[in-house]
């Protein structure tokens, strides 16, 4: 039963490995979520690694409370199903507080686990607006601005400062996109300015948009606004330019990405995409990126700043509530100011973060410039 | 020599074939070439090497195909099969893997409590598709469709009318035998190759269907707040409720292979065999295929079924991502890498397959280019799987074997 | 097989005087432009045995297949009489409908299943006389459990009959080929038939295999009191074991009869049988 | 009714019906000659668009024109993409000719899934932007809106791949082994046909038209990554069933049939559920009309 040997032992080390850090000096558990491998790792590890720079930049001060900070890292591979797992895993590590997790779907299902375990989770990246909106989570906050105002913004934009007044809403069938293109359906609805002269979702992957975008062409819009990632962007930036139609092109934080502007060439001229505000002067955030060269040797990766903020954050807030206990820290979330690498910010009651926001950009020459 | 000889020409070969993928890599930004010769020096070697070890694996399976030809069984196989056969032995072994399983969630963490779960959600599917691939020989690709039909039947009861884990369970699985009917009706009469295509094609639409019908599915945003499994309506925390979980999936586990193994030793699991072996002839010893197909479609999708609706309980939220055609194809690799009809096979191939690269998290990169590798030389070296199918004894009335034949249980099969 | 214990052998000379329990009335069967069979009757009466003979491509093998319910002849009727006395059309029936009528075949080119053993093939042939089903399997109460160990004697008892008990536990794919046949011809009788129809059964065997299957067929039809209608080329095998003959050429029935008259028969002689008349 | 629209999606459906023609013909060879559904096809077009990528990046860098990078490219990505399909056939599939059904086609989804990762290492998971090779005449101007340059290139050229490939089956004496090999290997072997070269050399036919394919499908779509070969694979299938799988001319009708309900759909429905349409339609066809439109159907032998 050489089977049985080595399953016993495998359990054996499993709880001698798990048991470590309990032994450990007293220290703030400080979690953080996200993916750290697999397809999408390019936008967790940089949260892990803003968590760890924060963390060694307070404990070099003396830590919070007078304890050491202890960060933990937990993959889930945006996926549910392993951030359940990690939601788990953390709360028997017995972690004060979560940075993460990153996608919303994983973020979603992790939450209802640190919701009943009552511990402060805050997230660099999951835009869902259900996430704050729905209530149904007062744990939960985040350093990044919901969907809906990236929609809001986009439909302002193409309304009141391009003028356009019939406008194709496309998306990708996505959580994220098909999020931003339901609430700019909405937002231009309910504005009366403007009308939806096409609500589309294209399939990813797909060979060919002609037909599509001949349906673009048909309905007689005069600005395609699109909520998705960059791959279907630039198919369909470049069919239209190749179908000789020259639409504004309005979309969102997934698109202003410099892939785009690679892949796309120069069909990419022009596009506009949201994203959030370029905070690039603020002090806090050059010493955050500084930190992240010295340290790894290298730029740092999507929602980089967003994670250094709320690690920022939330640290501040175990310090002011002066305890561990959650309900003082998300007092403290809630009420005091803090200065981060994305601003000045506190949370509302939702746990939106107060003071982040959205800009909309601009290909030029082939780079995104920040409309002012 | 001539061995040699034929290891150099695979070698140039193969570093010829991989040249541009493995060597070049353009920096279009900047607008240089970063040639990667390592790359090609160790594919060379690599490959020089593998080759050896092809050719001798080949000899090998035709040596053992001869032997097999012969009547005669390889050593390493005698004494799994006494261990398997042989009361005395087998009883104990069962035993203590039953007992390593049951205090498995005191014994390590909740972190790997939830793992073994997910382990042995994949066990239960993997048995569940060994009824449908395995014993009745029907490519199934998309079988990962009833597994969401499982999964979203509970997610959406559960949300809209509160109804809890234990009513659902059973309304899970009959929701998803009734999928596999629907589906099994009309593909009654494709075989093999067009059979998988239709059923790929059928996991598709179900996943496309759960995307875009929001008003239904909620759409590519999932369903959150899934209520766990109560225990006698007490609220459990987070980490008494993934114990109890794991207990539940090893008593459906259990209950799984206590089911299939009856099924497959019973009347309708000899059908699905013979319709397995040949279609033609089963019709001929009066075997309605129809019914028989439909059963096999119908018992296998309940499984999925089942299994889904204890997923959704586990995760607390499911979305169609969690339903892609990659799952279909790692669900048939378990079945495929265990052996396609046997119980034990199957089971040991998923856990394999799911907790080696939880425990093998270095090679996560090579994670699945090492799997697709692994289901083609499975098929070339050893298509019968890790465990082949055990034979099931019969308590035969003939007087040589009377007396022990009285002594064991009657028609008691083994997997 | 319980209905067949008795030992009161049919003679085999009074068959004119019974009922037909196979009755074939002017089939055909088209295959696009192609008439494989064309207005073929043919009769089986109680415990004969009777011979379907003719060149290769006669339609022998396609009049079996229509007969059996693999094909659905395009015109014309079948009718069995099963031992229950009522008489019913199988045309249209599916194969497996055929076969719990009482009506079982073997194949032309052996179609064993395999991977299986040797008991569990005639074991499937027992499928369509017993009833457990889903929950039974599962539950395996007393009924279940009682079934299956009757169906495991039962075909153990149809292997003796065949001598191949010895093989039980073999798979049927490494059986010799002799033996495959006479596993098939075992496997047909498990579904308890009253009618017996053997799609060349002597095909690849010596003289010695041949005279012993030649037996065999005598026995069982004496043991399992029923009738038989046989495919078959090696003519010495069908002069000595058939009660009467049909003949076919192109796709027709061009003669019947005993086997002397067949023999005599200058249309026979002159189609099929040609410079081996003298045999 | 908007004609203007109509013939715009019309010709919106050539395209795209044109590009699934000329990946199923592959695999209609494949399994018209062992009746095995080549799961990896669709990856072999994959990395037929990554070599010419490749290749096309590095003669960009040292400056060729478009044109000869094009060509350049193609017959690059040609040579390997029969290299890879002979390789493929003899490490995952050969081995497994007298296997049992199931074998080969699970071998070929783990190939498939081992050449997407081989891709991802090898090179990246990214999206790739791929140059525009073809380039447009002056003369196409007019009709651009419709269709440009690439459009009417990967027309043409399915076109005439079909009509050589049928020329080439009924007239050569390889094409004649082939379809000997396709009706009955045994036989066709007995009669002095060398069957593995019969089969070797379907692979590198259908290998070399999945990677021209490759070449202009990115060439006019403008980026690549390893994912694409699935799902232009799956439809290129179902467009080779449609047409009648094993026929030649089928492949080219099922892929312009699909083509065009794809494109219709979209433009008069939705596009919300194009894939799920692709799907429906292949499982209607195999229900009602299992040899697909131009296929013969098969009596089973008993």
């Amino acid at each position: 039963m050489r089977k049985g040997w080595f399953k016993v032992l495998v359990a054996g080390l499993a709880v001698a490995v798990m048991a470590c850090p309990a032994f450990a000096a007293d220290t703030i558990k400080f979690g953080v979520a996200g993916a750290h491998s697999g397809d999408l790792a390019s936008y967790g590890l940089p949260s892990a690694n803003a968590a760890k720079l924060v963390a060694k930049m307070v404990n070099a001060k003396g830590g919070v409370l007078g304890k050491q900070v202890e960060v933990i890292p937990q993959d889930d591979q945006c996926k549910p199903e392993l951030a359940t797992n990690a939601a788990t895993k953390l709360v028997s590590d017995g972690a004060v507080v979560v940075l993460g997790h990153i996608c919303s779907g994983a973020t979603k299902a992790a939450l209802p686990i640190y919701k009943e375990a009552n511990i402060v989770l805050m997230s660099p990246s999951a835009t869902n607006p259900a996430l704050t909106q729905s209530g149904d989570y007062p744990n939960f906050f985040r350093t990044i601005a919901s969907d809906d105002q990236q929609a809001r913004l986009g439909v302002d934009f193409t309304i009141d400062k391009l003028g356009k007044k019939k406008i194709a809403v496309l998306h990708d069938k996505g959580d994220y996109g098909k999020g931003y293109a339901e609430y700019a359906k909405q937002f231009i609805e309910e504005g009366g300015k403007g009308t939806v002269v096409l609500f589309e979702g294209v399939t990813p992957g797909a060979v060919d948009y002609s037909a599509v975008v001949q349906k673009i062409r048909n309905s007689g819009a005069e600005a395609v606004m699109f909520g998705g990632y960059h791959p279907e962007a630039s198919k369909i930036v470049q069919q239209l330019r190749k179908k000789r139609m020259d639409l504004p092109f309005v979309s969102d934080d997934g698109v202003k990405d410099d892939t785009f502007i690679k892949v796309a060439g120069k069909d990419a001229e022009g596009v506009y995409a949201s994203s959030s505000r370029d905070v690039s002067s603020l002090p806090l955030y050059k010493e955050a990126i500084e930190a992240h060269v010295k340290e790894f040797g290298a730029e740092p990766g999507a929602f980089y700043k967003e994670a250094y903020a709320a690690s920022l954050a939330l640290l501040n807030a175990i310090e002011k509530a002066g305890s561990t206990d959650s309900a003082k820290i998300m007092n403290a979330l809630r009420t005091e100011f803090v200065e981060t690498s994305v601003g000045k910010i506190k949370f509302d009651k939702r746990g939106d973060a107060e003071g982040v926001g959205f800009s909309m950009y601009q290909v030029k020459n082939g780079k995104y410039v920040e409309l002012k | 020599m001539q061995g040699l000889k034929k290891s150099i020409l695979v070698s140039l070969w193969f570093m010829f074939l991989t040249f541009p993928l493995m060597v070049i890599r353009i920096d279009s930004l900047n607008g240089t070439i970063d040639w990667r010769w390592e790359n090609m020096l160790g594919m060379g070697a690599g490959s020089f090497v593998l080759s050896f070890v092809w050719r001798f694996m080949m000899a090998r399976k035709e040596a053992g195909r001869a032997a097999a030809a012969g009547g005669v069984m390889s050593a390493r196989g005698a004494w799994f099969e006494r261990l398997r056969s042989d009361p005395k032995a087998a009883v104990p072994a069962l035993a203590v893997i039953l007992a390593v399983f049951l205090v498995l969630p005191w014994l390590v963490s909740t972190y790997q409590t939830n793992i073994m779960i997910s382990a042995l959600l994949y066990v239960m599917l993997g048995l569940g598709l060994n009824i449908v691939v395995g014993l009745s020989g029907q490519l199934v690709l998309g079988y990962v469709a009833f597994y969401a039909v499982g999964a979203y039947s509970y997610a959406i009861l559960n949300s809209n009318f509160g109804l809890g884990f234990w009513s659902v369970l059973p309304i899970g699985g009959a929701m998803a035998a009734l999928f596999g009917i629907l589906l099994g009706f009309p593909v009654l009469r494709l075989r093999g190759d067009y059979l998988a295509i239709v059923t790929l094609g059928f996991g598709e639409i179900i996943r496309l269907v759960l995307e875009n019908w929001s008003d239904f599915s909620q759409g590519p945003s999932g369903i959150a707040n899934i209520d766990r499994p109560g225990l006698f309506g007490t609220q459990l925390s987070v980490s008494d409720a993934t114990t109890y979980i794991y207990y539940l999936i090893l008593a459906a586990v259990i209950v799984t292979i206590v089911a299939v193994t009856r099924l497959k030793n019973s009347r309708i699991g000899r059908a699905w065999q013979a319709l397995r072996e040949d279609e033609i002839a089963c019709q001929a010893m009066g075997i309605d295929i129809t019914t028989t197909k439909l059963t096999a479609f119908a018992l296998g999708a309940c499984w999925a079924g089942f299994a889904g609706v204890i997923f959704a309980a586990k995760t607390t939220f499911i979305n169609p991502a969690s339903f892609t055609f990659l799952e279909s194809a790692m669900v048939l690799a378990m079945v495929v890498l265990g052996g396609m009809g046997s119980v034990i096979g199957v089971s040991v191939g998923a856990l394999v397959l799911i907790l080696l690269p939880e425990y093998l998290r270095a090679f996560s990169e090579y994670r699945m280019l090492i799997f697709g590798a692994t289901m083609v030389l499975m098929m070339v070296f050893r298509p019968q799987g890790l465990v082949s199918p055990g034979r099931t004894k019969y308590n035969v009335p003939d007087a040589e074997g009377a007396g022990a034949a009285a002594a064991r249980p009657a028609a008691g099969g083994n997997a | 097989m319980s209905a067949t214990t008795g030992n009161a052998a049919t003679p085999v000379n009074s068959a004119s005087g019974t009922a037909a329990v196979l009755d074939v009335r002017s089939i055909s069967m088209n295959f696009g432009g192609l008439r494989a069979l064309n207005e073929v009757d043919l009769q089986v009466r109680l415990g004969e045995i009777v011979a379907l003979i003719g060149p290769n491509g006669a339609g022998k093998t396609t009049f079996f297949n229509c007969i059996t319910g693999i094909y659905v002849p395009t015109e014309g009727t079948v009718h069995v009489t099963p031992r229950d006395g009522r008489t019913v059309t199988v045309n249209g029936l599916k194969a497996s409908q055929v076969t719990e009528l009482g009506m079982s075949r073997t194949f032309q080119n052996i179609r064993l299943f395999p991977t299986m053993s040797v008991l569990e093939n005639v074991m499937i042939g027992r499928h369509c006389r017993t009833r457990a089903g889903i929950l039974g399997a599962l539950l395996r109460d007393s009924r279940t459990r009682a079934e299956e160990q009757r169906i495991v004697e039962e075909s153990y008892a149809l292997l003796k009959s065949v001598n191949l008990h010895q093989h039980y536990k073999d798979q049927a794919r490494n059986l010799p080929y002799g033996a495959q046949r006479r596993l098939e011809i075992a496997r047909a009788l498990a579904t308890d038939p009253f009618l017996l129809c053997l799609d060349e059964p002597a095909a690849g065997m010596n003289p010695q295999e041949t005279h012993e299957l030649k037996e065999l067929v005598i026995e069982i039809r004496e043991r399992h009191q029923l009738s038989v209608l046989l495919i078959e080329h090696d003519m010495s095998m069908v002069m000595s074991l058939s009660d009467r003959i049909y003949v076919m050429e192109y796709g027709s029935k061009i003669a019947e009869g005993t086997p002397e008259e067949v023999s005599k028969n200058p249309r026979v002689i002159k189609a099929y049988l040609g410079e081996e008349s003298h045999a | 009714m908007d004609w203007q629209y109509f013939w715009e999606l019309f010709f919106g459906g050539l395209t795209r019906g044109s590009i699934y023609a000329l990946i199923a013909l592959g695999y209609t060879m494949v399994y018209g000659i062992i009746e095995l559904i080549n799961f990896a096809h669709g990856e072999v077009y994959m990395l037929g668009a990554f070599t010419a990528l490749i290749v096309a990046g590095a003669l960009g860098i040292y400056g060729f024109p478009a044109l000869a990078i094009l060509i350049i490219a193609a017959v690059v990505a040609v040579i390997y993409c029969a290299a890879y399909g002979l390789t493929l056939e003899k490490i995952a599939y050969k081995p497994l000719r007298d296997a049992q059904r199931l074998s080969p086609l699970i071998s070929a989804i783990g190939m498939s899934i081992f050449l997407q990762n081989y891709v991802i290492l090898a090179q990246t998971s990214d999206f790739m932007p791929f140059p525009n090779l073809v380039p447009q005449p002056e003369f196409l101007e007019p009709i651009a809106h419709i269709m440009g340059a690439s459009e009417v290139l990967i027309i043409v050229t399915s076109a005439v791949a079909m009509a050589a490939l049928t020329l080439f089956i009924k007239y050569t004496r390889m094409g004649k082994a082939m379809r000997a090999t396709a009706q009955n290997r045994k036989m066709a072997m007995l009669l002095g046909i060398d069957a593995d070269k019969v089969i070797s050399l379907t692979f590198v036919i259908g290998s070399s038209l999945a990677a021209v394919g490759g070449v202009l499908i990115a060439s006019h779509v403008g980026q690549v990554n390893f994912a694409i070969g699935f799902i232009a694979g799956i439809k290129a299938f179902t467009a080779a069933v449609l047409g009648g799988i094993g026929s030649i001319p089928g492949a080219m009708l099922g892929g312009l049939v699909l083509g065009w309900c794809e494109s219709f759909a979209t433009g008069y429905i939705s596009s919300d559920y194009e894939d799920a349409l692709a799907f429906a339609l292949l499982v209607l066809i195999l229900i009602f009309r299992p040899s697909g439109i131009l296929g013969k159907a098969k009596t089973q032998k008993v």
